[in-house]
């Protein structure tokens, strides 16, 4: 009752313009999304182009034609976006977009700092192993956030120069953990030394595990990845797991402020230009320590992790708050 | 006609209809010329490659490669203005070049080399995923991309080319239909007049359904097939060009699907009017069908799974429906 | 003669790996008259056929037409030069997916003066003058799927007549025409031989031989081993050159039976066809002929449990007989030659000793796993039993003459002794001398069981049967013992139905 | 036999042995027994798919449904393990029976209601992607995993369940060979067995070659060809155990690629020993294959997409060496 307009009546509508949707992170986000509209009232429409980024732009399109007020454009490419957003802003609708950059003053950026996960994974990497090690290094160009997460690597490796990249590796053949598993066996078979895998997304992460395990390394080899989910967690305790670190937002909480921030906008407020959800790291020893079993578990027992001050401001419901 | 003959002819069309209806109550927006148009445009490319694939399967063979194509296309599109700096109309002619090569290629592989046609196309494919991506090693390609050399591409798509994704024609109201619609409806009634009222579109049903007879009859088999896989490829890589204006850049992770989602169109063509052959009115109509799927769907809120699912339950009804009636193959 | 010869080959060789099928062979074809080449199956007639026209390269010699060398490389050379051929094989003359009217118009559509868009009424127009010229009466909307294979062959000759060329090619066009179509075709090749036409003419039916020929060449072997043009033509002395010896014409003794193998009572294979009653007995040879189209072959598949009958019952020694399936009917001993072999018998994947073996794999197996000696052995035993010509047991059938394709879909269902043997159109494109054998390798081994054939050719059935039985219209219409048998009553009996049913 | 029949014989596994040796000089470590099993391991899942399809492949059919019904097996092990905390025997059977009944179902659309088998199976293929992702609504599922009610699933995989995917023989050497790859040894050799020596298998290659003719030898027909859908569809779910055991959970994904390196397998078995026809030797082999080439390009480094474009010019040159010159088709 004490929300600003329009949030102060129902019927507000807002659209949620998806470019990827397929895998945990991504369902993890719509729920974030889905929890914080509900707390809000609003009306939420779902439009999901799978992975077709010419079907994203139209799908702005679309948004605008059903009369909403707010959209959320959550990934995708720049140079098919980026018109796209403009005509909504055009249109008179707020916008802002998680994880791809518009290149649009009037929309806010919603980020999870790709470049902050990398880091604070390879500087645990750093901390647990010194600056001289060989590594392996999973990576597919052409993939926007492994991109950016590839930047910090490059810095890392200029920045110790004992650290060498001995391998370098990766496949988005799916089931993806499948591939870079038997990618991986491959590789420690060639270069048995490996020290360090450097694997900056969960299912390369996955993989590697699987492939360290079945060539017996996973004592002489640390795994260090970014994002997370139950069954990295579950895959991370096992009793002398090699995979030691990941960094990662919560991406429940990311699609919380995703909305949050669009109903910054609608309400007049200014969520600012780069909305960023801090990462945080979450190490073997944490996972052991605290009895983290699932997500829920982190969320509880790292609240860094559950929820973000970020775009919070007072009026602002709390979908977490029970 | 009996009962059966008409619901085996106009059975699909009749489900269509009632697709559309239902949406049209269950979903709001769902009626609008521009929700058509968007309809239009969301199978603008899968439709394109389905109706290359679809001259393929008319000489009875088959084409995997048109997905890879089209991508491919697409990266050679953007490699040769980001990168070669050069112009639309160098783009689409390297484009449409690409298509045809390979196409002569599978064509050749398939005609001389008596290759199977899956066989050949499934090698091709994998071949042109891998050879898209060396170049740039991997890379999109994108206005300002660091090449493997270290040097910056500073090329840029060019507007003429941008606009084949972008620019829309006026149709009563301004501003309608996106020139990937016109391309998808003039191909799709060049390639349907050519294989129905042309003497080489009957030729090629000809070779399709008895090779050895049309050959004996004086007919250069060799030729109409090859000529099938060029029709294809250059099909596919006319996807490709819209692709990469739509785009705006060679996007290494785009074009997935667009190969099952073409076999699916000009498979469902197969149930079309009760043709039970590859036709390309049915092609079109298949494509059309998927996309008011999607679209009603999307629009009435359902999840990217269940998509596919009630996709594939509609696909199997529907095509079942078609078959079974129609008792082709019983004798 | 030798001046006006319009096409003339000189020493045409041809192998296939080592084996040898044509050895310089020579021959020269005038205007204006019907050369028949005759050969026993395997001389290698076909092959020479498809280096004239095209289809295969030939491995040496030179050809001529009107005075000019003659190589063609594709089968469109040949036609465009003036040279048209009917294959021996029926489906590849036409195309199963496309209608009549296409069919009949299929070589103007890759002409290259043809108009660039297809016409569809006017292809009918043109199809409809080819069909006429024939005297065909076809539905041309019918797809050629939906036509009996007589009506697709008609379809294959009709087209390649209405071309005017130099020189006409028919392989065995009549193996699967009734007489009334076939006359028919006579006609018309009677036309296109006043018209200056040079016809070479390939057939194993001496009837048509006897009605065409104004000239017979002989091959044996791969090789001419005689030329008859000395009227009139010596029909005895050209058959001994094909077959390098003399044939003996034995005069069959009709036998009768006493035990009843199989007991028909009351069957209707057909809408409004009369009930079919009729007893086969033991160690009798019995012969069903008739007009194309009259239902001999919906008699053979129900009986063969293929097709369901109206009504009607069967029993077959003594016990109810009703087969669900074909695996039913073997299973009670009654097995089926079926006819076009290319359809329903060969198996191309398979070579002739898998061919061989296919119904009976459970008996040539032990715990389902086949026992692979036994089927070799079957094979070498039937091979040598039907004269096969071939390499041997593991030849692909591709590489078998059309007549030895034949034996030895023969030579399958001969391979186990059966209750109740069914052949129909066994002798399609058999030579005359195989013929002969077949017809006496099935009375020899008659015993034990009943042979039921269904031939459109009186001949072959007079030759073979001890008991002749006429159909009509989906019926039995007559019955005769082959011996004196009143041929006019016979004869008025096989016209009886309508001339010619539709499909 | 020629040069030329040695050449068409024996040349693909020439090439096989080449392949070794090249990679043996070339890339440390690529000989020796672990590197072996590896090699087998890491193929063993798509090999045991591409033998499925080799069944179809025999009846003249062909099964676009594999990868789906993998990756459909691989959730309903995890949600019976997880969600229903049942035990592994529970799970491997409801793996077996999902491939059972897509199988059956494949099989009843293609014989009994005439859809075209490309056509049935990619429905079949869009329907299980879909449906696999409705029980968790497209979650992954793991052990400690939020229900789309809220609720937590607290079983896990079992440790038997688990062996499948980890547990090793000894041979020679202790802990050697992976589960998975006996698992791939047992069913080529068993459907080797069965296609080539016993009469089932004999009557499966005459269906494929003359339906009608095999029907009027006495076959049931229908019979044959909806086992050879029943058995790719067991071999495909067979194929997702081993995956669910060597993940661990219950991944999201179509298993599209799994059906493109499967078919890929089994189409490159046409070029083995010449036989120029589907055969379970061939695509065991041609399993292998793959393996061999991505195994030893991993090891020197090469990035993925020069993997898939080695893959897609040795399997083209492969093929057009043994087509080519083996000659089927020409006179
Ligand atoms: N493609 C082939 N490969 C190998 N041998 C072949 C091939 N075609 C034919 N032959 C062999 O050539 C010989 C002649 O065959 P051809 O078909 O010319 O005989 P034909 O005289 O037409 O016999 P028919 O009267 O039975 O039709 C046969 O022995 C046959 O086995
Ligand atoms: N595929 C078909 N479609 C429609 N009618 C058919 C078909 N095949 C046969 N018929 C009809 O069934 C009847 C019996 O045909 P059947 O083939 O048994 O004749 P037949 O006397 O055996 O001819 P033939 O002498 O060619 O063996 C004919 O009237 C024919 O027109
Ligand atoms: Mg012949
Ligand atoms: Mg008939």
């Amino acid at each position: 009752a004490d929300k600003p307009a329009p949030f102060d009546k129902p019927g507000v509508k807002i659209a949620l313009v998806r470019y990827l949707s397929t895998g945990d992170f991504f369902q993890a986000y719509l729920s974030g999304v889905e929890a914080q509209a509900k707390a809000l009232g609003v009306d939420l429409r779902v439009l999901d182009s799978r992975q077709d980024a010419a079907l994203q732009s139209d799908m702005v399109d679309q948004a605008i034609a059903l009369g909403v007020q707010g959209i959320i454009i959550q990934h995708g490419l720049t140079e098919s976006m980026k018109d796209a957003a403009q005509r909504a802003v055009d249109a008179g609708i707020k916008v802002v977009a998680f994880d791809v950059n518009v290149e649009n003053p009037k929309i806010p950026q919603i980020e999870q700092s790709d470049r902050d996960l990398a880091r604070l994974a390879l500087e645990q990497a750093v901390k647990d192993n010194g600056e001289s090690w060989k590594a392996g290094y999973v990576y597919v160009a052409g993939i926007a956030p492994l991109d950016r997460r590839n930047e910090t690597w490059v810095d890392v490796k200029k920045k110790y120069a004992g650290i060498s990249e001995v391998a370098m590796f990766g496949t988005l053949d799916n089931p993806i953990a499948n591939s870079v598993a038997n990618q991986a066996r491959s590789v420690l078979s060639a270069h048995p030394d490996i020290k360090v895998m450097f694997a900056p997304y969960d299912e390369f992460a996955k993989g590697v595990k699987i492939a360290v395990d079945e060539a017996g390394l996973n004592k002489g080899i640390k795994i260090y990845s970014a994002d997370i989910s139950t069954s990295d967690i579950a895959a991370m305790r096992e009793p002398d797991s090699a995979w030691a670190a990941t960094a990662a937002t919560n991406p429940a909480v990311v699609g919380q402020v995703s909305v949050r921030a669009l109903a910054q906008l609608l309400a007049g407020e200014d969520p600012g230009h780069n909305v960023v959800v801090p990462p945080t790291l979450i190490t073997q020893k944490d996972l052991i320590d605290k009895d983290i079993k699932n997500m829920e578990d982190l969320s509880a027992k790292l609240p860094q992790f559950a929820h973000a001050d970020v775009a919070m401001p007072a009026w602002m419901p709390n979908p977490n708050a029970k | 006609m009996t009962l059966r003959d008409h619901a085996i002819r106009y059975g699909f069309i009749v489900l269509l209809f009632g697709l559309v209806a239902y949406f049209a109550i269950a979903a709001d927006g769902f009626v609008s010329p521009q929700s058509a148009v968007f309809i239009f445009q969301s199978v603008a490319i899968t439709g394109v490659l389905a109706l290359g694939v679809t001259a393929t399967l008319v000489v009875g063979g088959f084409d995997l490669s048109i997905g890879s194509v089209a991508t491919s296309a697409m990266m050679a599109a953007a490699y040769v203005m980001v990168v070669l700096e050069q112009n639309a109309l160098v783009a689409v002619v390297a484009c449409l070049l690409i298509g045809a090569i390979v196409g002569l290629i599978n064509g050749w592989l398939i005609v001389y080399m008596r290759v199977p046609d899956l066989l050949a196309t499934l090698g091709m494919m994998f071949l042109l995923v891998g050879l898209q991506r060396i170049p740039t090693e991997g890379r999109s390609i994108a206005t300002g991309m660091t090449m493997p050399d270290g040097s910056v591409a500073n090329g840029k798509f060019s507007d003429a080319f941008l606009a084949l994704g972008r620019h829309r024609f006026d149709f009563f109201i301004p501003n309608l239909i996106p020139v990937s619609v016109v391309v998808l409806l003039v191909l799709a009634v060049l390639i349907w007049f050519f294989l129905e009222y042309t003497r080489f579109g009957r030729m090629m049903y000809a070779v399709g359904s008895n090779e050895r007879a049309a050959e004996l009859a004086g007919a250069p088999v060799k030729a109409y097939k090859i000529w099938a896989y060029v029709i294809s490829g250059v099909f596919a890589s006319i996807g490709g060009i819209l692709l990469a204006a739509r785009l705006g850049r060679g996007d290494i992770a785009s074009g997935n699907n667009l190969l099952l989602d073409a076999v699916a169109a000009a498979l469902i063509g197969y149930a079309v009017l009760g043709a039970a052959k590859p036709n390309a009115f049915g092609t079109a109509v298949g494509a059309l069908f998927v996309g008011i799927l999607l679209q009603g769907l999307t629009m009435m809120n359902a999840p990217y799974y269940t998509q596919d699912f009630v996709k594939g339950v509609v696909l199997v009804v529907a095509l079942v429906f078609t078959f079974a009636l129609s008792g082709r193959g019983r004798r | 003669m030798v001046g006006n010869a319009v096409f003339r080959a000189e020493g045409l060789r041809k192998s296939f790996g080592q084996n040898e099928v044509l050895g310089g062979v020579s021959l020269e074809l005038h205007a204006g008259e019907v050369t028949v080449l005759m050969g026993a199956n395997g001389a290698g007639k076909s092959t020479l056929v498809k280096i004239i026209s095209g289809v295969y390269e030939r491995g040496d010699g030179t050809m001529g037409l009107a005075g000019h060398a003659f190589a063609p490389n594709t089968p469109a050379e040949a036609i465009r030069a003036g040279v048209v051929t009917v294959h021996q094989n029926i489906n590849d003359g036409v195309v199963a997916d496309l209608d009549v009217a296409t069919n009949l118009t299929l070589d103007r559509l890759s002409g290259s003066g043809a108009p660039f868009l297809f016409n569809p009424a006017r292809v009918r127009r043109e199809a409809k003058a080819v069909a006429d010229r024939m005297g065909l009466a076809i539905d041309l909307k019918a797809r050629i799927s939906d036509l009996s294979l007589a009506d697709r062959q008609m379809v294959a000759i009709a087209r390649a007549l209405a071309h005017q060329p130099k020189v006409l090619i028919l392989d065995e066009p009549t193996s699967s025409l009734s007489s009334a179509e076939a006359d028919r075709l006579f006609a018309l090749i009677d036309r296109l031989r006043e018209q200056g036409v040079a016809i070479l003419y390939i057939s194993h039916r001496m009837s048509d031989i006897r009605r065409l020929a104004d000239r017979i060449v002989s091959m044996r072997d791969g090789i001419i081993s005689g030329v008859f043009d000395k009227k009139p033509l010596d029909y005895e002395g050209a058959v001994n050159a094909m077959l390098g010896r003399k044939i003996q014409l034995d005069q069959i003794v009709v036998r009768d039976s006493a035990k009843i193998v199989l007991k028909i009572d009351g069957l209707r294979i057909a809408q409004g066809a009369r009930p079919i009653s009729l007893t086969l007995g033991d160690g009798e040879v019995v012969a069903i002929t008739g007009l194309v189209g009259v239902g001999k072959t919906a008699l053979a598949e129900t009986l063969f449990g293929v097709r369901k009958p109206l009504s009607g019952t069967m029993v077959l020694n003594g016990k109810p007989y009703a087969p669900e399936s074909a695996g039913e009917a073997i299973a009670a001993g009654v097995f089926l030659v079926a006819k076009d072999r290319g359809e329903n018998g060969i198996v191309a994947g398979f070579n002739i000793q898998e061919n061989i073996s296919l119904p009976f794999h459970k008996r040539m197996s032990r715990f389902a796993v086949l026992r692979r000696r036994l089927e070799r052995i079957t094979a070498r035993r039937q091979i040598e039993e039907l004269g096969i010509v071939c390499r041997s047991e593991k030849d692909e059938m591709s590489a078998l003459s059309g007549g030895n394709q034949q034996k030895v879909m023969v030579a399958r269902w001969m391979a186990q002794n059966a209750g109740l043997f069914i052949l129909d159109e066994p002798f399609q494109g058999v030579d005359i001398s195989a013929r002969r054998d077949i017809a006496a390798k099935l009375r020899a081994s008659a015993n034990g069981r009943a042979t039921l054939l269904f031939v459109t050719e009186l001949d072959e059935a007079l030759e073979t049967a001890d008991r002749i039985l006429v159909m009509s219209e989906q019926t039995i219409v007559g019955e005769h013992r082959n011996a004196d048998v009143d041929l006019d009553r016979l004869l008025a009996e096989v016209a009886g139905g309508p001339l010619h049913s539709a499909a």
